[in-house]
């Protein structure tokens, strides 16, 4: 097997390095990727035509919205599917006693937390809610808001975090932040547009087509953050407990 | 309405799918019938979506994601669907195999996945909104983002079942991985030479500019073939596929292994006319079409010589699979329309026959409790409605008329005779006769049962009731669906002619 | 050093050392799928494998001039002032001219930002997996599952 | 001449749905049986309504759904086509009458099933004599393949299921891999025109080399027509109940053999095509070593119905030799052979039958002196052997004087020599049987209680072999309906 890999592999490299003889060189701005056609257009009518200067927003949430929106499909079939690969409804019923053992960190840790886990929320908020002008957007943002989650559920135990955010509210929440999204390009449809076609939301929305663009492309990052935030805690609490959401790591 | 039936396909299921898993655990019945109104939904517009793409007005459908029309310079900014008549008819197939398959779900589901029954029917619309989305989609990064989903969905529906599920499960992932990743490399590729994403202004710049003797052209066609033949499962590249499908939860099975492999050989066919074109692919100055041709030759002796060494019933269908995959890829690489659209051809039939064979399977397997194949002993008397429609799918898997199979081998070895490509048409000749020995093993094991040696009833008017053995027919839920499936079998016989030359029709398009 | 050796790895390697290092980073990925015996370390190699390819795209965006794909009209200090963007401003903005080569290409960050969600997606699921495949059979050592599987199962 | 009519589809399908009808009536044996007569004299007044019309030179032709592109499955009546629907379903009458008698008289298990798989492969056969296109031809072909393999294994024990096995194996395996690829290779030569409509399709249109081999994966590839080396699903078939073996050897699935054979060439190549081909000399040796080995085959089998299977196949590879001299009165000879075979083995196979039902012997050293029990039968099966021989005043004469005239015009003297002495072999396996049975004594006189008690076969088993006996004499009288009929084919 070893062999086979070792000749594998090398096969492959081979195979990938030999195409590189035609490839433009490091950094070239006049290779066809970067200075085509659509990259072009991209780089220089973005802002015209949708009012919102971080171009990788943008062609994230509406030239290629189709595409994001399967990607937020993706992380809630991840969600999903680690649910129904490993959750154990059965070992939720012998979770009575888990308060008992299930403290979390020790003093100090809790009581960091308890300091920086607003911070990192209102963070966390502004990276989805500012994704138009600076890095960020619904999937780096709702990243955060879940690592928040993650970050109490350390601290304080898991069944804490529970309480919180319980598994019913996880799905809720991931369900919800889809809906949102897929809501909103159906919206489109009924507003007698193609899917995902923001400019026709301008009659329901302030401001003109462009505009309706830049603020549908806000609803939903929303929505992917919450679909992402939902999703990263359920992953995390299913896998630190092996399915049976009774007692954290 | 018509121009937005490509979207609504989509859209039904996946609303579906997030009403399932609201629902919750407590109602399974309105998971079910969730679902089933889902996707009946769904078939029923892909259904209307091939008269509308039948008619002569429209033909193609294209449906520009968020309206953005080809702004630069006449490349498209946005993600276009594209449905033309081979898409609308794989489309209609999925969602109707979804369909009758979740009918078949409605017991099953609650024995095998225990409590969990919401998900696996989140998870297996979620699988049809991506076997759809790959068919429609004009955007080779869009396609990859859907094989994606339809392997995290199937890797979490095959790791429902028991643990050799789990395992081949994994070996799924790897394999999977490697085998999208591959993809996405060679989209890659594409990319940094052509600078765009979609599938006809690729094909366009590769065109204009000359593209195709580069090296690097080349090396992405390779990997993009390696990548879906990966998920395709062809020959060398097929290890996870067996265990996968017959360990996983049977209506699972009965879903996946009519449809992945034939969407993946779909992509296939749309990445070598669509994509790089047949002056590329089957351009004199690369060796790659008769080692293919060979590639495929060996998958489908692989296959069926390896299917007729399995005692496991499941096992066996799913060797039957890996030689299929070897006829499409064959066929498509033949270099001739009559190949091609047999290869497409025999994805629907292959899709109707494989759902016939793994429902029949599965109910065997579910009432005798013994997936080997002592467990059809005498079944031609004990359950004979579960063995017709057996009977049918074997007789098509075979090749015999007037099932689909038999036309779809037709036109496959006509395109092998038209290419001159005997070692293929020995090939499937070869399959058929393995498929034979399969298939009347069984048959005779079914009839006969184990050889008493004597008459057993002596009385002038014979009794054909059964005898009470404790075996007995399954409930409507389950052999409903094996007769549609059944129906389909015969039905894409008959049609065969009428359907050959749609299908010639838009091939033929693409090789002028 | 022999001239050719050193022209090759002037003309292919410098100018080129992107590709080299996504290949080498991807090769080590594929050899730990391939090859090794524990699961954890395959899905290891399965990380690694998939980060590579994200390498290999966002290197093709970069170039030379290139800052962030971020319009900024007012240099970073003017934040403030691009959020609340005034009529005469957005006017200014059609006929501002924008030199594309001061931007990277926005297209493989979009691109790769769904790759690294799919990523994570099949990780978390493959942990999944491997967790069952250790409640199941007490170990994640490949050998030994299948030394397990042997007796009593067929294949 | 072409003429659309709708009788052949109604012929073709008056079996059929006979099928449902006898389901329904598994539990009253009468009611059964009584459709299953309906059905067959409803084929036959059928067939006698289409004969005057095709004896005027006439085509039928009925033709629905374009299966294939250029290809309908297609139904096309000539003079070919109805010599053969005439003895198939004539016999069908009288093998469904012995069947009664023998069915009844061994209490046999499944008869529903039985007389349901006879009926399905009664409308194949028809299907088969009516074929338009080749693709129909194939079509009907493994449907009889496979509706006559319950028939076969009828009994489910194990000789019938290893008989079973070889019967299926040798007619799909040959099926398969011979005539499917060769069909398609003609379809795509011949620009998508498979039908036998006007003239030889593949006429002009192929070379001699691939002629050559396609001819051959025809010719063996309908290995119904027993050739060597694919003639030993015959014999192994004999574990079936005797009306069974009476339909696979005179009625359907053999003369499907040949007739598939005859159809080939002539409506496939043209024997004019093939004579400029020069390729049917290959054939013609294949047949004739056929026809000596299995005679020689046959004198060592002890057991009566095996002896009988290896004539059948020796009988018809005289009809295979026959066309493949590719002269008219070759063609003639094997149209007749078709016919007069048909009625002189049948005979032979309910006399066997008939030997069974009424003293349980299979073999033919135990028939010594049977003929005092059972003259009429013996009597019969003396008519059939000399029929099949081919004396007068018996209707096989006529076949084999017209296959003899084929060999001279082909300048084959060698082959009429072979004719001359597989007559001679013909006569050393078959006469001996009846003679034994009526001029010889019985041996061991009276030891055996059970020899004393044999009677005659029951009636219903008796009427049928007397009647086939009698057409085999008559035939010789009133040859003119066959030879009109293959004139239509000759000319």
């Amino acid at each position: 097997m070893k062999v086979f890999g070792l000749v594998a592999v090398f096969v492959v490299g081979l195979l990938l390095l030999s195409a590189t003889q035609d490839f433009p060189s490091w950094g070239n701005p006049r290779s066809a990727a970067s200075d085509g056609e659509v990259s072009s257009f991209y780089i220089e009518k973005t802002e015209a035509v949708t009012k919102v200067p971080n171009m990788v927003t943008a062609v994230l949430a509406d030239f290629r919205g189709y595409d994001t929106m399967f990607e937020t499909v993706v992380i809630f079939i991840a969600g999903i599917g680690i649910i129904a690969v490993l959750r154990n409804f059965e070992g939720s019923d012998s979770s009575i006693d888990y308060d008992n053992d299930d403290n979390g960190a020790g003093l100090l840790a809790r009581f960091t937390c308890s300091l920086i886990l607003p911070f990192i929320q209102i963070f966390a908020l502004y990276v989805v809610a500012h994704g138009h002008h600076s890095p960020g957007g619904g999937f780096q943002g709702g990243v955060m808001l879940g690592a928040s989650y993650i970050l109490l559920a350390l601290a304080f135990g898991l069944s804490k975090a529970k309480r919180i955010f319980s598994e019913r509210r996880t799905m809720i929440f991931a369900v919800v932040g889809i809906f949102i999204y897929v809501g909103w390009g159906v919206l489109c449809l009924l507003l007698g547009g193609e899917f995902l076609n923001y400019s026709v939301l301008d009659s329901i929305l302030p401001g003109d087509a462009m505009m309706a663009r830049s603020y549908s492309m806000l609803v939903v990052e929303i929505g992917v953050a919450f679909t992402v935030t939902a999703i990263m805690f359920s992953m995390y609490s299913n896998l630190s407990t092996r399915g049976r959401l009774s007692k954290g790591l | 309405m018509t121009e937005h039936f490509p979207i609504l396909i989509l859209l039904v299921p996946l609303f579906g799918a997030l009403i399932v898993v609201l629902l919750g655990r407590e109602r399974p019945e309105q998971c079910w019938v969730t679902s089933l109104v889902s996707l009946g939904i769904s078939s029923i517009i892909s259904l209307f979506t091939i008269i509308v793409v039948f008619s002569d007005k429209v033909q193609t459908i294209r449906y520009r994601m968020g309206g953005w029309e080809p702004e630069a310079n006449g490349y498209e900014v946005g993600i276009e669907l594209r449905v033309d008549i081979l898409a609308a008819l794989v489309v209609f197939a999925v969602t109707f195999v979804g369909f009758v398959n979740t009918i078949y779900s409605k017991t099953r589901a609650e024995a095998e996945v225990q409590g969990k029954v919401p998900f696996f029917y989140a998870l297996i619309q979620l699988l049809i909104v991506g076997l759809c989305g790959i068919v429609m989609t004009n955007d080779a990064f869009n396609l990859y983002v859907l094989i994606e989903i339809t392997s995290l969905t199937s890797y979490a529906l095959i790791a429902m079942g028991n643990r050799r599920a789990v395992l081949s499960s994994f070996n799924y992932v790897i394999m999977g991985t490697i085998g999208a990743s591959f993809y996405l490399l060679g989209v890659g590729y594409l990319y940094i030479k052509t600078g765009t994403l979609n599938i006809d202004d690729i094909r366009m710049v590769l065109g204009n500019d000359n593209l195709w003797e580069h090296q690097s052209i080349v090396v992405a066609f390779i990997f993009i073939m390696l990548g879906v033949w990966t998920k395709m499962a062809f020959f060398p590249l097929h290890g996870w596929l067996p265990n996968a499908y017959a360990y996983a939860p049977s209506m699972t099975g009965t879903f996946m292994a009519p449809l992945m492999t034939k969407v993946m050989v779909y992509v296939m066919i749309r990445v070598m006319l669509w994509l790089f074109g047949y002056e590329f692919v089957y351009s004199g100055q690369h060796v790659w079409k008769e080692l293919i041709i060979w590639m495929s030759v060996l998958a489908i002796v692989a296959g069926s010589l390896l299917a007729l060494a399995r005692t496991d019933i499941k096992k066996m269908l799913t060797y039957l699979i890996v030689a299929e995959v070897g006829y499409m890829v064959g066929g498509a690489w033949l270099g001739n329309v009559t190949g091609q659209a047999g290869a497409f051809y025999h994805i629907l039939s292959d899709a109707a026959m494989t759902f016939c064979l793994f429902i029949a399977a599965s109910i065997i397997v579910l009432r005798v409790g013994d997936s080997r194949v002592n467990a059809f002993d005498n079944l031609f008397r004990k359950m004979p409605l579960t063995m017709i429609g057996f009977t049918v799918g074997a007789l098509s898997m075979i090749g015999l008329p007037p099932t689909c199979g038999f036309f779809s081998k037709w036109y496959l070895i006509s395109g092998g005779i038209e290419a001159g490509q005997w070692e293929y048409v020995c090939a499937l000749i070869f399959s058929s006769l393995v498929n034979a020995i399969i298939f009347f093993r069984i048959f005779e094991r079914a009839y006969f049962g184990k050889i008493a040696g004597v008459k057993e009833d002596l009385s002038p008017s014979d009794s054909d009731a059964n005898p009470d053995t404790g075996i007995k027919e399954v409930p409507w839920s389950m052999l409903v669906p094996l007769f549609i499936a059944s129906g389909f079998v015969l039905l894409l016989g008959i049609m065969n002619r009428t359907l050959f030359e749609w299908i010639q029709t838009a091939l033929e398009v693409m090789n002028t | 050093m022999d001239p050719i050796i050193a022209n090759f790895i002037e003309e292919n390697i410098v100018p080129k050392f992107n590709y080299w290092i996504y290949v080498i980073l991807m090769m080590i990925g594929l050899y730990a799928m391939i090859t090794k015996n524990n699961l954890i370390k395959k899905l290891i190699g399965m990380a690694i494998f998939q980060t590579a390819i994200i390498l290999f795209y966002v290197s093709i965006g970069v170039k030379e001039d290139g800052g962030i794909p971020i319009i900024s009209h007012h240099g970073p200090d003017h934040h403030q002032e691009t959020e609340a963007h005034s009529e005469a401003g957005s006017e200014n903005l059609k006929h501002n001219i924008i030199d594309k080569d001061k931007y990277a290409n926005p297209l493989p960050h979009v691109l790769m930002l769904t790759a690294i969600v799919v990523g994570v997606s099949t990780l978390g699921l493959a942990l999944a997996i491997s967790q069952r495949i250790h409640k199941s059979f007490g170990t994640l050592e490949e050998d030994e599952i299948l030394n397990k599987l042997r007796p009593g199962g067929h294949d | 001449m072409i003429e659309f009519s709708i009788i052949p589809l109604f012929t073709w399908l008056v079996s059929l749905l006979a099928v449902p009808a006898i389901l329904l009536f598994r539990k009253r044996p009468d009611a059964r049986e009584g459709i299953t007569f309906l059905a067959a004299f409803l084929k036959l007044g059928m067939i006698f309504m289409m004969l005057p019309l095709i004896r005027e030179g006439k085509i039928l032709h009925f033709q629905f759904g374009e299966i294939l592109p250029g290809i309908p499955i297609e139904f096309r009546v000539d003079g070919l086509g109805m010599l053969f629907a005439l003895v198939a379903s004539s016999l069908w009458i009288l093998t469904t009458l012995y069947a009664v008698g023998y069915m009844r008289g061994l209490k046999e298990h499944d008869q529903t099933r039985f007389f349901a798989c006879f009926a399905i492969s009664l409308s194949a056969t028809i299907g088969v004599a009516f074929a338009g296109n080749l693709l129909t031809l194939y079509i009907f072909y493994e449907i009889l393949s496979l509706s006559t393999y319950p028939l076969v294994t009828h009994h489910g024990d194990k000789a019938a299921r290893t008989g079973g096995r070889t019967y299926l194996s040798h007619l799909l395996g040959t099926s398969i891999a011979f005539v499917l690829p060769a069909m398609i290779y003609c379809y795509w030569k011949s620009g998508a025109d498979i039908n036998f409509t006007d003239g030889a399709f593949l006429d002009g249109k192929i070379g001699s080399s691939d002629g050559l081999i396609v001819l051959l994966a025809f010719t063996l590839g309908f290995a119904k027509s027993g050739l060597m080396p694919f003639h030993s699903w015959l014999p192994n078939a004999m574990v079936a109940p005797t009306p069974v073996s009476a339909l696979l050897h005179a009625v359907a699935v053999v003369k499907v053999g040949v007739f598939c054979v005859l159809r080939v060439f002539t409506g496939v190549f043209g024997t004019d095509f093939l004579q400029k081909l020069d390729v049917g000399t290959v054939i013609t040796y294949i047949a004739a070593f056929t026809i000596i080995v299995s005679s020689l085959i046959a004198l060592t089998q002890d057991n009566l119905k095996r002896r009988l299977a290896f004539s059948t196949i020796g009988q018809l590879a005289y009809i295979v030799l026959g066309v493949s001299f590719l002269s008219s009165n070759g063609v003639t000879g094997s149209m007749m052979h078709i016919a007069m075979h048909a009625f002189g083995k049948i005979t032979l196979f309910f006399c066997a039958g008939a030997i069974f039902v009424a003293s349980g012997k299979k073999y033919i050293s135990q028939m010594v002196g049977l003929g005092r029990q059972m003259p009429i039968t013996m009597i019969a099966f003396l008519i059939g052997s000399l029929s099949i021989i081919g004396l007068p005043p018996f209707g096989g004469a006529w076949s084999k004087w017209y296959l003899f005239l084929g060999a001279l015009d082909a300048d084959q003297t060698a082959m009429a020599i072979v004719l001359v002495i597989s007559s001679l072999l013909n006569i050393a396996y078959l006469l001996p049987i009846p003679v034994n049975a009526l001029f010889r004594s019985p041996p061991q006189k009276g030891k055996k209680g059970s020899d004393a008690g044999i009677k005659e076969a029951p009636l219903a088993c008796l009427i049928p072999l007397c009647i086939t006996a009698l057409a085999g004499l008559l035939f010789f009288l009133f040859p003119g309906l066959g030879f009109e009929l293959a004139e239509l084919i000759t000319k």
